[in-house]
């Protein structure tokens, strides 16, 4: 860091491992009065988020994500310890690669960011402006600002390589990780997407996915045997299928599955994919929906709107976002990050494996989208898919300012999604990972307007407002 | 001897004249004034420099070197009222260093900019940024923000040392915080606790300046702000130091640097 | 039957008495740190103005930001519905509601029943709303209120380029330290904002007839050039703009009785 | 009036007297923004290569109704002038995925004013043989796609034309490099932006003899006085405006790294027989634009030696506001630099440079004053 300005020390990492090294030692049940001693000794703004969790109705999917976190954030230390490679990746490539080698454990960029905003006192601002310090721009990708920041800023615990996959997908994410290959003198391994639907642009990535594994194996000197591939992809393969399942819920009307378990399900596939702990989780998370779905259990007293959310949601204010909206009705059938279209890998033989995760790296969320040929198509196209199957009545739009892709389609979105479905789109400008950009209850007045007035109004009938009012006045006159 | 500085703000316009005497004694005596601008910059420096000329009762053509900084500054030397223009950054630098040695970065928080001023042993420019993003954390922003809680920015500082509760302001377009700060002024929040959010806002925008060129001892505050004693002490707090305050008004370094510059350059030349 | 609506916005809250559809009186104020008495105030005058007491009153209608912090029954209508109410009601034939607000742009699409089919409103960024123009023009040293003549003074106009309040703040500053002259700085300022105003407007582009409410649309030199960056039809509202959402409120009132 | 006035006038018009002729003989004119598209193969065709461009165009109505205000203001003005009409003379457009801004743009102006011919030239982000093979590829695609549009057929000799003329028009545009270099420079930044500005807005011909003949009258004249040597690095900066305003406060581009500038031309000579391939490395080996991830030291050194040979005080980094690529890369260099002792400014900007320019002059001119105190 530059002259003067003093290295901070913990930085966010550390900070949330010790955070979440309390989760385990919790009962599987917990009580109310056990929650609220549990949060009483955190700071205001992780309070909220982590009462917001423990609410009876999500308490035990939360406890079975927190514990799939906590030992994510756990092994990772213990793979730097051991003298491993901790290899930081975006949320757009699978991590199962890197969990498939012994002596190598994936640190996903986008989920520590999160964790930062979710549970950290002043929802992890402090590292944001800390990567702006370095001069970094405003408008650079809070997603990865938040945790590069503390990376930059501070002396915390810091990954041994990184992973480049948003080459193709994303400008600002593939800068952003160069800058801090560089300023650590890390080495870097590009992936990069074609942004080619083509076969060629297929064959392309094929080859690219194979030079990547080729890279890994020397860089972390280990071998990748048929055995631990296959090892992996199976768990990979059980996880897929719950995946599935838990999507299959979301069909129902109204949706059994709570709207932060969308947040839940895209935690897990980021960073423990091809692990147990990625499966059990997922068990708990498909297990309480179906129950919920048995009794017909639902936050409000009528499900007033399906909102497929476009491409992100806002992660700053858990119980003002995700809880607030399901508490009045308005559903989240999952978001553009949800969208991860599971591939079912042929365990056959290394290539069918190494190809099959290659297709699923293809297909991960913006890699899949705007990494695509046509950005403003290939996402169009998956949200009408993800619409028509969740049987969505209303979208919404909520990103951050750096995404650049969206933000510049999203008005093709807009008037195709009406066009094509008769789906209303719903602009916010807010940013899914800093409430300075929009505070939350701005947020929440949106959504409030467009739902009273586009979408429940809908279903209400119409008010007719010019013939009724011009009647009245003439039945007065 | 005289050397005179101009300085043209987005508010107020200050004039500082260093009178040297003949003869060996190195005493400097020191004159200043300080007007709110006209439309027209060039108006403003006649009429502060004018002012101040008449107060001391000394006619233009006694003045040595000119030098005019801020707004305008090269109309008003195209204008005849100074001998050069030297941009409000390098005048800050120097009056800060001529007036305490040991300073080696200079914050300064005007109306429309901030920057921090990185200063060499020798008082030569080091390094510099100026905020060219969003203008959060300017003197503007405190002033409306001031003008929304009903105060002015030299007593928000007070009302802010007062606060019991912590109030975080999570907008950063001057606009919408006017609007965040009335929505929880009507919701009952205290004028203090406001007033310690805002000031609290204002060290963070400041310190993502500060970390790009680094800080380093002594610091110095300057500008309209460092009147306010909770930014002030906000930024010691984020800085892990004390920031001295200069023996001049805070308003009055760019000026002041400015005629420091004058008279340099008519000894070198 | 008399109808009292209220708008209390963020920056200023206003009242209007109806009956039917003669608009008895209308009063606006800044909204002050104290909601509740700031309305109170409003509504006594309207009363006052139009000689009609609180018992005449037969509904109350009540949107804005601050209506949630009015006491006593009212009836709460959010802004957005109220405000198409009103061009829907005035207009018949209007099919788009842009009302520039305190701080943000709302554009309102409304269909041939004056039902709300969708809208768009910046909650990011302030520029081109009243609180932008307030602040330049006074920057410029022009009161809002004197804009429109202003402007028309205007020879060789400047383009003002910033879009953040305070950094085009600046440029107005420099621009007058150029020595550029308040009228073609203005110039400049109206034509940026209706350019902002413009670009949320083309949003919506199956629209042809629209109207314009909210405070700013009672500066002339702006509806008209954002008459002429449209290729759209610009329908004035009947009464004073900046009162369209209170009147939205009292007439949703008379529906919803 | 001087030729070098002359040209100055002609380079500040879009859709310029050169291209009217070429359109009224019935030539075709085919559009393109980036860098990574080589124009011989569209000259091959003996179609008009056009560098879509904005000059500073502060307008953006239009396109703030399709792109984002978060989107990049260059990307915005061109879209603005793509829609409202002022680009109608193109026959055609190349998209390149040179930036996700630039994608937008495109996106948006094939969906709100399509074109006739329209078509996607896939650019990688890595230089291994892979991703050469690849773009190899693409290249021909692109060739292919001309010429069945245009119902030409591009020939070896044809193409062997058409590099023959482009690597004159590089080699005059490198000697007004040559000059800026000197001891005593004779052409400023903005002459030679102008001179980079027309190369891509004319047909080589015409603008070899009209380049020509300004070159002569400006060896014939005095040095151009200066307070420093600027070196100019940065995004897609066809603002003339912009690079006047610095070089009036006396900071003189002596070099630049810029898109409008020598990175469009410093190319390295490849030795391979294939035409096409040599494209390929052209652009892939010798391209230094911060959207290939794994080239950063490239971008250093290319800049550190012309520190070293323009004998450069002080580097200016500029980027239009949203600008992901410049935003970040921007931060990289300044460090790299300040840690070897060179002054930079990192200048972040909207684009049209008439906004802010009073705090652009200060900035500037604060950063003369740097260099200037750390001389004395």
């Amino acid at each position: 860091m530059e002259a003067g300005i003093v290295l901070e020390k913990g930085g966010l990492f550390d900070r949330v491992s010790r955070l979440f090294a309390v989760i385990d030692s919790l009962p599987d049940e917990l009580s109310d009065e056990e929650v609220k001693g549990l949060t009483f000794v955190l700071p205001p703004d992780a309070r909220s988020s982590i009462e917001a969790m423990l609410i009876p109705r999500l308490r035990e999917g939360s406890l079975a994500f927190m514990r799939m976190l906590s030992s994510w954030l756990k092994k990772a230390q213990e793979t730097a310890e051991s003298g491993g490679k901790t290899i930081l990746v975006p949320f757009c490539f699978p991590p199962e690669l890197v969990h498939a080698f012994d002596g190598a454990f994936p640190v996903t960029s986008e989920v520590l960011s999160t964790l930062g905003v979710v549970a950290l006192e002043g929802r992890g601002e402090r590292y944001y402006d800390m990567a702006l310090g370095l001069g970094l721009p405003d408008y650079i990708c809070s997603a990865n600002a938040v945790e590069v920041g503390s990376m930059l800023g501070s002396d915390d615990f810091k990954p041994q390589g990184i992973i480049s996959a948003a080459a193709g997908s994303c400008n600002i994410n593939a800068k952003t990780h160069e800058i801090l290959a560089f300023y650590h003198r890390i080495p870097m391994f590009v992936l990069e997407k074609p942004v080619d639907n083509s076969e060629r642009g297929k064959e392309q990535y094929r080859k690219n996915y194979s030079r990547l594994v080729g890279e890994l194996e020397e860089f972390i000197g280990e071998e990748l045997t048929e055995e631990k591939l296959r090892r992996t992809c199976e768990k990979v393969n059980r996880a897929n299928e719950l995946l599935a399942e838990l999507w299959d819920l979301h069909k129902a009307i109204p949706d059994p599955v709570p709207n932060l378990f969308s947040l839940f399900t895209y935690g897990v596939r980021f960073s423990m994919w091809g692990t147990d702990e990625a499966i059990e989780c997922m068990n708990v998370l498909v297990d309480v929906s179906k129950r919920r779905l048995k009794e017909g259990a639902y936050p409000a007293r009528e499900e007033l709107a399906r909102c497929l959310l476009t491409y992100t949601s806002y992660y700053f204010d858990l119980a003002g976002m995700f809880n607030w909206t399901e508490e009045r009705g308005y559903t989240y059938l999952g978001d553009g990050l949800d969208l991860i279209f599971p591939v079912m890998i042929d365990t056959s033989s290394r290539d069918s494996m190494l190809d099959g995760m290659a297709e699923q790296s293809w297909n991960m969320p913006m890699t899949r989208q705007v990494g695509g040929e046509s950005m403003s198509m290939c996402w169009l196209e998956d949200i009408l898919w993800a619409a028509k199957e969740l049987k969505a009545d209303c979208a919404i739009y909520s990103g951050h300012h750096s995404c650049k892709q969206t933000w510049s389609v999203v008005s093709i979105l807009r008037k195709e999604l009406m066009k094509r479905a008769e789906i209303p789109l719903l602009v916010l400008q807010g940013d899914s990972w800093l409430s300075r950009t929009t505070p939350i209850t701005a947020v929440q007045k949106e959504i409030l307007d467009f739902i009273g007035n586009v979408v429940a109004q809908k279903k209400k009938g119409k008010r007719k407002i010019r013939k009724r009012l011009s009647s009245t006045a003439e039945f007065n006159a | 001897m005289l050397f005179g500085g101009i300085d043209i703000g987005s508010l107020t316009a200050q004039a500082v004249i260093i009178e040297e005497p003949d003869g060996k004694s190195a005493r400097l005596k020191i004159h200043t004034k300080s007007i709110r601008v006209k439309p027209d910059p060039v108006e403003s420096a006649k009429e502060v420099m004018g002012a101040l000329l008449k107060d001391i009762g000394i006619n233009w053509e006694y003045m040595k070197y000119v030098v005019s900084t801020g707004y305008g500054r090269e109309r008003v030397q195209q204008e005849g009222l100074s001998h050069d223009n030297i941009s409000e950054i390098s005048c800050h630098g120097a009056g800060a260093f001529a007036l305490y040695p040991n300073v080696r970065t200079v914050i300064d928080i005007g109306g429309q900019d901030a920057k921090v001023i990185r200063v060499g042993p020798g008082g030569e420019l080091e390094n510099f940024v100026m905020n060219d993003k969003c203008a959060a954390g300017t003197g503007r922003f405190l002033e409306v923000m001031s003008k929304t809680i009903g105060t002015d920015y030299e007593k928000l500082g007070f009302l802010a040392l007062k606060s019991r509760n912590r109030f975080e302001l999570s907008s950063r377009c001057s606009i919408f915080a006017e609007n965040e700060v009335l929505h929880y002024l009507q919701r009952g929040a205290s004028v203090e606790d406001l007033a310690a959010g805002i000031s609290r806002s204002m060290a963070d925008r400041v310190m993502a300046l500060a970390r790009r060129v680094g800080v380093e001892r002594e610091v110095m505050m300057t500008g309209g702000v460092a009147k306010n004693v909770a930014v002030k002490a906000e930024l010691e707090k984020k800085l892990g130091l004390r920031i001295v305050s200069p023996s001049l008004d805070p308003q009055l370094i760019g000026a002041y640097g400015a005629a420091v510059l004058a008279r340099r350059s008519w000894r070198e030349s | 039957m008399i109808v009292l609506g209220i708008d209390a916005g963020n920056l200023f809250s206003k009242a209007v008495l109806l009956d039917e559809d003669c608009l008895l009186s209308s009063s606006i104020s800044e909204t002050t740190g104290n909601v509740c008495s700031c309305v109170d105030s409003i509504v006594s005058e309207v009363l006052e103005k139009s000689g009609v007491t609180r018992e005449d009153v037969k509904l109350f209608a009540v949107t804005g930001g601050g209506s949630e912090l009015i006491e006593g029954l009212y009836l709460r209508e959010d802004d957005v519905l109220c405000i198409a109410a009103a061009g829907a009601y005035y207009l018949p034939d209007v099919e788009m509601v842009v009302d520039i607000g305190g701080q943000s742009i709302t554009s309102i699409l409304i269909d041939e029943d004056g039902d709300v089919v969708d809208f768009m409103r910046n909650d990011k960024c302030a520029s081109g709303s009243g609180r932008f123009l307030e602040i330049l023009s006074g920057a410029a040293g022009i009161p809002i209120k004197d804009l429109s003549n202003a402007v028309e003074l205007a020879e060789n106009p400047v383009k003002i380029r910033s879009q953040c309040g305070v950094f085009a703040e600046s440029e107005v500053i420099s621009y007058l330290n150029e020595g550029k002259k308040p009228a073609d700085i203005l110039w400049g300022l109206c034509d940026a904002v209706a350019g902002i105003v413009a670009a949320q407007a083309r949003r919506f582009p199956g629209v042809k007839k629209y109207t314009i409410t909210g405070g700013v649309a009672r500066i002339d030199a702006l509806t008209s050039r954002i008459e002429n960056k449209l290729e759209k039809e610009y329908l004035k509202f009947p009464h004073d703009p900046m009162l369209g959402a209170a009147l939205g409120a009292a007439l949703i009132a008379r529906l919803e009785s | 009036m001087s030729v070098i006035q002359r040209l100055k006038e002609y380079s500040k018009v879009i859709f310029n007297e050169s291209v009217k002729e070429w359109k009224d003989s019935g030539g075709n004119v085919v559009g393109y923004s980036c860098v990574t598209t080589p124009p011989e193969i569209l000259l091959a065709a003996d179609i008009l290569p056009y560098r879509i461009r904005a000059l500073g165009n502060p307008n953006t109505e239009m396109a703030d109704a399709c792109l984002a205000r978060f989107n990049c203001s260059f990307a915005r003005s061109c879209l603005q002038l793509g829609l409202d009409g002022t680009y109608d003379f193109l026959d055609g457009i190349v998209e390149t995925n040179g930036c996700d801004h630039l994608r937008g743009m495109f996106e948006n102006w094939q969906y709100n004013r399509p074109l006739k011919f329209f078509h996607y030239l896939k650019v990688p982000h890595q230089t291994n043989d892979d991703a050469l093979k690849y773009y190899i590829g693409e290249l021909l695609l692109y060739k292919q796609a001309v010429e069945a549009h245009f119902e030409v057929e591009i020939t070896e000799d044809r193409l062997e034309r058409a590099f023959e003329m482009e690597e004159k028009v590089s080699a005059v545009l490198r000697e007004t490099y040559e000059i800026r270099r000197d001891e005593n420079p004779r052409i400023s930044g903005e002459e030679a932006l102008c001179f980079y500005l027309l190369s891509t807005a004319m047909h080589p011909q015409k603008f070899l003899l009209f380049a020509g003949e300004a070159l002569e009258e400006v060896k014939s004249r005095a040095p151009l006085e200066y307070r420093a040597r600027i070196m100019l690095c940065g995004a897609a900066t066809d603002e003339i405006d912009l690079l006047s305003e610095i070089e009036g406060l006396g900071g003189l581009i002596v070099s630049d790294a810029l898109c409008f500038g020598s990175r469009a031309f410093f190319t390295t000579p490849v030795r391979v027989d294939d035409r096409i391939e040599i494209l390929a490395r052209r652009v892939l080996d010798g391209i230094l634009c911060p959207r290939m991830y794994e080239e950063f030291p490239k971008r250093l050194n290319f800049i550190l030696d012309e520190v070293e040979s323009a004998k450069v005080d002080g580097v200016i980094l500029v980027c239009n506001k949203f600008c992901d690529l410049h935003g970040v890369d921007n931060v990289q260099i300044r460090l790299s630099l300040e840690e070897r002792g060179i002054p930079a400014l990192q200048l972040e900007k909207d684009y049209g440079s008439g906004a802010d320019v009073g705090r652009i002059r200060t900035r500037v001119q604060a950063f003369l004053e740097r260099i200037e105190s750390r001389i004395r």
